[in-house]
């Protein structure tokens, strides 16, 4: 382990978001984490999506990629593949992930590739100054939607628990304790790691703020009857409380990454390998065309 | 032109037509011809009518010829559908059992074989396709054991049994016909055995990847590309790379894009539904200045169009396809042999310019059979472009410069896990750091840094390839896979005394507009050939400032392969109409 | 309630799938149930996606729109918001639905849509020639992945529930009787309802055949102790038997459709109202402007 | 030109500059002058540099001027970045707060206002910007009275005391430029008053989509075509119709197809990103010949590129986007009359063409306000194009023809509902009937159908609109909100005595040669002005044919509005070199 400190995690370039926002939580417990893990800067690869949680990667010195709107998982793997020796964390926002990303979301988790998902999840659009987003209230006005929103939201957790995720958790950006916790538990998975972050839009949501998740919050984690080993009890503990719940809800301890799956798979990073084919591979080859 | 036969297998889908086509193919190709083996066939499973055609020659064909010499019919309707293409007196061997009938005006000759009865009686109703065969080889004058080594060889897996029917079926179908003192109705010119193989530009494209360290392919399947993820599928694994098979095109590409920033060579292929779902992917990585190889295997459109015919026309997409203006390199091969040249350089063109390389192909390149004499892996050396030492990394006292404005337009990459390389990579402008930027004069210095680096390209020697062009009076200019039939009009028409020469572009973009200008400077015309409807090429030809009294259009967008006929009489209309 | 008779559904182009495609069981108990509900066909729009089962529509005699591959859903949408008054279907494969259509399908079912989507789910892509779907098993090997299939398969019934659907149901192409049931049910509710048919592809999945569900289908409408009443209940149903069931699996009889909930909508259709825009409200618009 | 002067408000993004810029333009606006209000920000919610201009003359303005007269300042930064743009003595009203100190080598007078203390004893920190608008309407001398009207119009809803704070802001920051003696420091030119509307090119270009009768709209969020969506949301359930906010652009295409199909008018609108993404949907539109209308509100490309900049740049994606050859229509508008034309004439064109248009908006047009006067909804008439009539379906005894083959390539369609009227719609390529084909000959027939139907549109009233050309030297051609700009140059180098004229292109494509090669017949030098690096529109020009070495470019693609002073620039640099 060699000894990383926060400074090298550091950019030149300060977080641009609104004061308040609860972002800078995410954006701070995931350093911690790192640094605390003593991961090296150059060993990270962060995937961004496109919205104002998508600028994470703009805030931290390892390397990074700011891809286009909701494509950040796929991206994610390409970037896993290419070099699995990196830790390779993918961030966005409930747009990113939920609305153009959801196609990559459900087959990320059933393929159980090896990235780490942290999603800013505010409710809202907040890039794009305050659409409702796929995990908005039903009911919720916004300038896009006057009367209300008509739609019903997307459930992240159990959605993901359905599709077979091995590992779900549930973070609130004021809790860093319980936060750094969840991402570092996600960082030591094998296979794909979801972390739903709740946090607050104060430009655009004045309905899911910190007063309210400080209400509504169950945490799990500090729940002594909740176990994080079954799918279908985590399914019905999230399904009961409406999702308003954070902690580790579910971890599958056997879980193998679509990586180590893969037949023949290179075990190292495909980026440094000799690529030359040889004379006499190709020659074999050829004479299958025979 | 080679003096060339043609035979043809019709029947239903889903028959085994074409694995019979490929069995003759194969084996006239192991006697030492050169074939080219095409196929008509719709977007439907079982049913429907499909027929093989191969082309025989002595030396090198790749256009479908007009007539055939030889039909197989299975079912009545092939009979009707093609029994046309018979000249007169031409066999027709069609299964007894359907009661064959020719159509009005139709003279071959119609010659009713037991097909089905044989193949009962040898025990397996499959191998009904076998017994004509047998009875082909026999109107060829063909040795038999050829065919039969073949049919051991290939049945051997399936067991002694299967093995032995097959042999017994290709032994029946040959004396029939020898019977009928058919033996050796056509002869074929002598065969010229050399190394030779029978390949698709599917097949020979994912060679050529694979080839080129290409370890990572990202794909959603779709006609007529998925045999190149198929193909690589069964290869990759064996050399430590991986084939996903992605949900979608919009994941396929930014997979793509993800795998080669990380460093690796990493593709895609499609066609062209799939490839306009890329655009917005293709150009993050004309902005970030990644690498990315992506396969469009053009077949006719637009939207669905004709999945299962040929067609060039993805052509303007591929180089205006996405909103704003990245830098995009569009390349096409003609051939097998240039589809393995392609795939190889692809990911060369890539790396050294980092930015996306679109190969453009087409059903006919990718799907139909082949001879290949020369396909050196000698020759293609991987060039990974500029990447930043680490060493330099290490002496750096503050941050990597990602985005260095370069004379050539050309700033050396760091990949991740390289130490102190660390970068932000963004479809978003960004200044030399490449952190955002929206300064204004930074805008200029980036778009004008990204658009320098292709400028050498439009002089790339191999941009462009010529034949038969000294003392041209008439230069087609073509692309993809017509190129095989340009060239045999080309020499159709020099036998008729026409100078006419042929100029295949390989590079569609940046336009070489240097070289063609040399290479067409002294004909008299200029005929561009496109399979499209509106004239792709030339329109970029006009674009590129090419374009002035000589030039001509032929367009041929019916979804059927482009014949050298047709090209022939193209330009004898301009002969006769302005007297070339 | 007019007269229609199966001829009135006949086209003159015959189904082109390969003999004994479970395709076929599809289509028959579709035009039956239209039939016996006597709804005329210019009254019915099949919107069908890209695959072997995309071609449905082509041999019904209902206004067709055949689209592009995966986009089934918000085209139906489409259709249904410009005319409410007529039955709307999307039809389409497991590729179409669950691989390049999967965010639609969630947002559909979270939107409740008034359309009714029938999905054969073959497990396999079978127009593109026999490669893995997203339901494909675990370890299936095709060409497309000869050392087997690597991911796990989504589960469409349970990413229903769990997306909010309010009409879930599963039927056989082999057992007519049900299927027609089923589709009868979907039509009569107000909202999304998903059928997803299990029909085998008698050409590319040798796993998956008209064998292997008859032994393994268990049929939740026969078994006594089953309520579909329930979405958690379902959830835990079909997870139980990994989704090889058949029946009504959940049917939310409070469920409202989209277009119901929408504000101001129109109640008749939009493609025969008066559409010109009175010179008063316009000048009452652009005064808002001053 | 007309006099003009320019009032530029400077802060922080999230600190209501835009609002404050918007009090400031509207009240002017009804004091009877016409305004340009501009606004120049970053992808960023709060926090980062943004200011608000609001130029303001006697007649029509739509572009930028180079220098303002008063700049109010908000932060340091808005001192250091805009103080330049102040003439030497001009005032800069600053917060006293800041402290505020003027960068070297600016020669602006430095006013100190103690705003944010002023706000504070009035009770309220937000009307801080009331106080800089009180000041700033003194300067130019105007009557407070208008802007405490409006002010109490405004806030009336947010209660008594509200109003009373901001009405008093106004009144203390009026008095204090009063005391310091700079009352009229600026005199205005007399105004004309009129009915006069002050909007942005998305406001007018929604209303024009309410009046042709749209009542769906899908879409997904997008900087700078959200306000469409946000718009229409709040107009169309009024009218019984609703605004569909999808998962994303695949499912807004998707489903304007299926609602146009089925007879509403329905529409998307998007900007590059969700563009590129659009296109193999607009495809299956061409294909299938459903009327469709897609907006794309133009940004700096390519990929996320500066989504808050101006640029004109998807042109070639609008034309030549999607794989294969289907058709379209681009028109583009340049003011806010014509967003509200095109808005409307957009569906009568998809309607009558039964195929994708493209309505080219960009960031300047679309989000910049502007004086509109003159917005009759008379004038336009809904034209549903070809419906075949019930009686006629009654009529048939076969199938319903759907894609007849007919002169104009136009074939009456059925809706969904009518009876008898059934037919397959559908991206294959298909018979007249509608059902799947892939006949050679079919294939000929239906692409020339399709292609045919725009062949009148080349000679289309209204695909041009020329200004000032006769007898012009030189023609500037553009399109797009740079026409602003553009006329303005015009008038400017009239002055000088260059015979300037200009050409606006408003149907892109098809390619409106005809008309455009007469306008252009007399003129001795062509100018071709685009906000875009690679000159998309003179690309076009030279596919029709439209080049010869009258023919220049000017390209600007910093992001930044372009100035009439660099169209001016440029056309002396023309005249310098080559004489005009
Ligand atoms: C293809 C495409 N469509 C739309 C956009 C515009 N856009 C940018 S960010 C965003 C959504 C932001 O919401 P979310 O992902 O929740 O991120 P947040 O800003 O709330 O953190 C959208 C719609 C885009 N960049 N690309
Ligand atoms: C954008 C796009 N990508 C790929 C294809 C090719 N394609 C046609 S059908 C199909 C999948 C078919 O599978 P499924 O939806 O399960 O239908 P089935 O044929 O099994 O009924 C694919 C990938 C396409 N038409 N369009
Ligand atoms: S708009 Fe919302 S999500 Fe974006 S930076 Fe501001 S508070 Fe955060
Ligand atoms: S390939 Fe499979 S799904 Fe397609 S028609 Fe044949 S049996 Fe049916
Ligand atoms: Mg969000
Ligand atoms: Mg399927």
């Amino acid at each position: 382990m060699e000894t990383v400190t926060l400074q090298d995690y550091k950019t030149s370039e300060k977080s641009w978001w609104c004061p308040g926002c609860g972002d800078f939580g995410v954006l701070a417990a995931l350093q911690k984490t790192l640094v605390k893990l003593g991961i090296p800067p150059h060993r990270v690869a962060i995937v961004a999506g496109i919205g104002c949680s998508g600028k994470m990667g703009n805030y931290i010195n390892s390397y990074n990629i700011h891809v286009v709107h909701g494509r950040t998982l796929p991206s994610a793997l390409g970037v896993k593949l290419a070099n699995r020796d990196l830790l390779v964390i993918a961030a966005g926002g409930d747009g990113d992930g939920f609305a153009i990303g959801m196609n990559h979301f459900v087959h990320a988790v059933r393929r159980n590739i090896g990235v780490k998902y942290i999603v800013m999840d505010n409710h809202i659009y907040g890039l794009t100054k305050g659409q409702n987003s796929p995990t908005s209230d039903h009911g919720q006005k916004v300038k896009a939607a006057p009367f209300g929103n008509v739609e019903s939201p997307v459930r992240p957790l159990s959605l993901a628990l359905t599709a077979g995720a091995t590992y779900v958790a549930q973070g609130f950006s004021s809790n860093q304790a319980q936060l750094a916790r969840l991402i570092e538990g996600a960082i030591a998975h094998p296979g794909f790691a979801f972390v739903n972050v709740l946090s607050p839009c104060v430009t655009y949501n004045k309905v899911n703020t910190y007063d309210f998740y400080k209400q509504m919050l169950h945490d799990l984690d500090e729940d002594p009857d909740y176990q994080p080993d079954s799918r279908g009890g985590a399914i019905a503990a999230v399904l009961e409380r409406e999702e308003l719940v954070t902690g580790l809800i579910y971890h599958d301890p056997g879980s193998v990454a679509y990586e180590d799956a893969l037949p023949g798979f290179a075990e190292q990073p495909l980026a440094g390998r000799d690529i030359t084919l040889g004379q006499e591979d190709f020659l074999e080859l050829l004479a299958s065309y025979r | 032109m080679p003096k060339s036969l043609a035979w043809m297998i019709g029947g239903d889908q889903g028959e085994g037509i074409d694995a019979t086509g490929d069995v003759f193919g194969r084996v006239l190709s192991r006697l030492g011809y050169c074939i080219y083996g095409y196929r008509h066939f719709s977007s439907r499973i079982k049913g429907g009518h499909t027929n093989f055609t191969v082309r025989i020659a002595a030396d090198r064909v790749l256009a479908p010829q007009a007539n055939v010499e030889v039909l197989v019919a299975l079912t009545q309707e092939t009979i009707d559908r093609n029994g046309h293409l018979l000249l007169s007196g031409a066999p027709l061997l069609a299964d007894s059992q359907l009661k064959p009938v020719l159509p009005d005006g139709c003279e071959a000759r119609l010659v009713e074989i037991p097909l089905t009865q044989i193949a009962r009686e040898v025990g397996a109703a499959v191998v009904r396709n076998m017994v004509a065969v047998g009875g082909s080889a026999a109107l060829f004058g063909l040795p038999l054991d050829a065919f039969e080594a073949y049919a051991r060889e290939k049945f051997e897996r399936k067991g002694e049994t299967v093995a032995l029917q097959n042999v017994e079926a290709l032994r029946r179908g040959h004396a029939f016909i020898e019977e009928l003192g058919l033996r050796g109705r056509f002869s074929l010119p002598a065969p010229r055995p050399r190394e030779r193989y029978l390949m698709t530009g599917n097949d020979s494209l994912a060679l050529g990847t694979l080839a080129a360290g290409c370890r990572i392919m990202a794909a959603y399947p779709i006609t007529p590309a998925t045999d190149i993820m198929e193909n690589l599928a069964g290869l990759f694994p064996r050399f430590g790379g991986a084939v996903c098979q992605m949900e979608d095109e919009l994941a396929a590409i930014t997979l793509v894009i993800g795998a080669n920033y990380a460093g690796a060579r990493a593709m895609t292929a499609t066609s062209g539904p799939g490839f306009s779902l890329m655009q917005e992917g293709i150009g993050l990585a004309s902005m970030a200045e990644i690498p990315a190889v992506v396969v469009d295997t053009q077949r006719v459109g637009p939207s669905t169009g004709m999945p299962t015919k040929n067609e060039q026309s993805d052509l303007l997409a591929a180089v205006f396809g996405g909103h704003g203006e990245g830098q995009r390199i569009v390349i096409a091969p003609g051939t097998a042999v240039q589809a393995f040249e392609d795939g190889f350089e692809a990911f060369n063109l890539a790396d050294r310019y980092q930015c996306p390389v679109i190969v453009l192909s087409d059903l006919a390149l990718a799907q139909w059979l082949q001879s290949v004499e020369n396909l050196p892996l000698g020759g293609h050396a991987i060039d990974r472009g500029a990447i930043v030492a680490q060493e330099e990394l290490d002496r750096l006292t503050g941050e990597f410069e990602r985005y260095r404005l370069t004379e050539d337009g050309i700033s050396p990459r760091a990949l991740p896990g390289m130490p102190k390389g660390q970068f932000l990579a963004t479809g978003v402008e960004h200044a030399s750091s490449g952190k955002v930027s929206e300064a204004p004069q930074n805008r200029i210095s980036q778009m004008e840094k990204r658009s320098r680096k292709l400028d050498a390209l439009r002089a790339r020697a191999g941009a462009i390839e010529t034949s038969r062009m000294d003392h041209a009076e008439v230069a087609i200019v073509c692309f993809g896979s017509i190129v095989g039939a340009v060239d045999e009009a080309v020499e159709l028409l020099r036998q008729e005394g026409v100078r006419a020469g042929r100029v295949q572009v390989r590079q569609l973009w940046p336009m070489p507009d240097i070289p063609l200008a040399t290479a067409l400077g002294g004909a008299a015309k200029v005929l561009v050939a496109e399979q499209n409807a509106t004239g792709e090429m030339r329109q970029l030809m006009r674009i590129a400032g090419l374009e002035d009294d000589r030039y001509r259009s032929l367009v041929h967008f019916d979804g059927t392969l482009l014949t050298p006929g047709r090209v022939v009489a193209a330009v004898q209309e301009l002969s006769v109409k302005e007297g070339v």
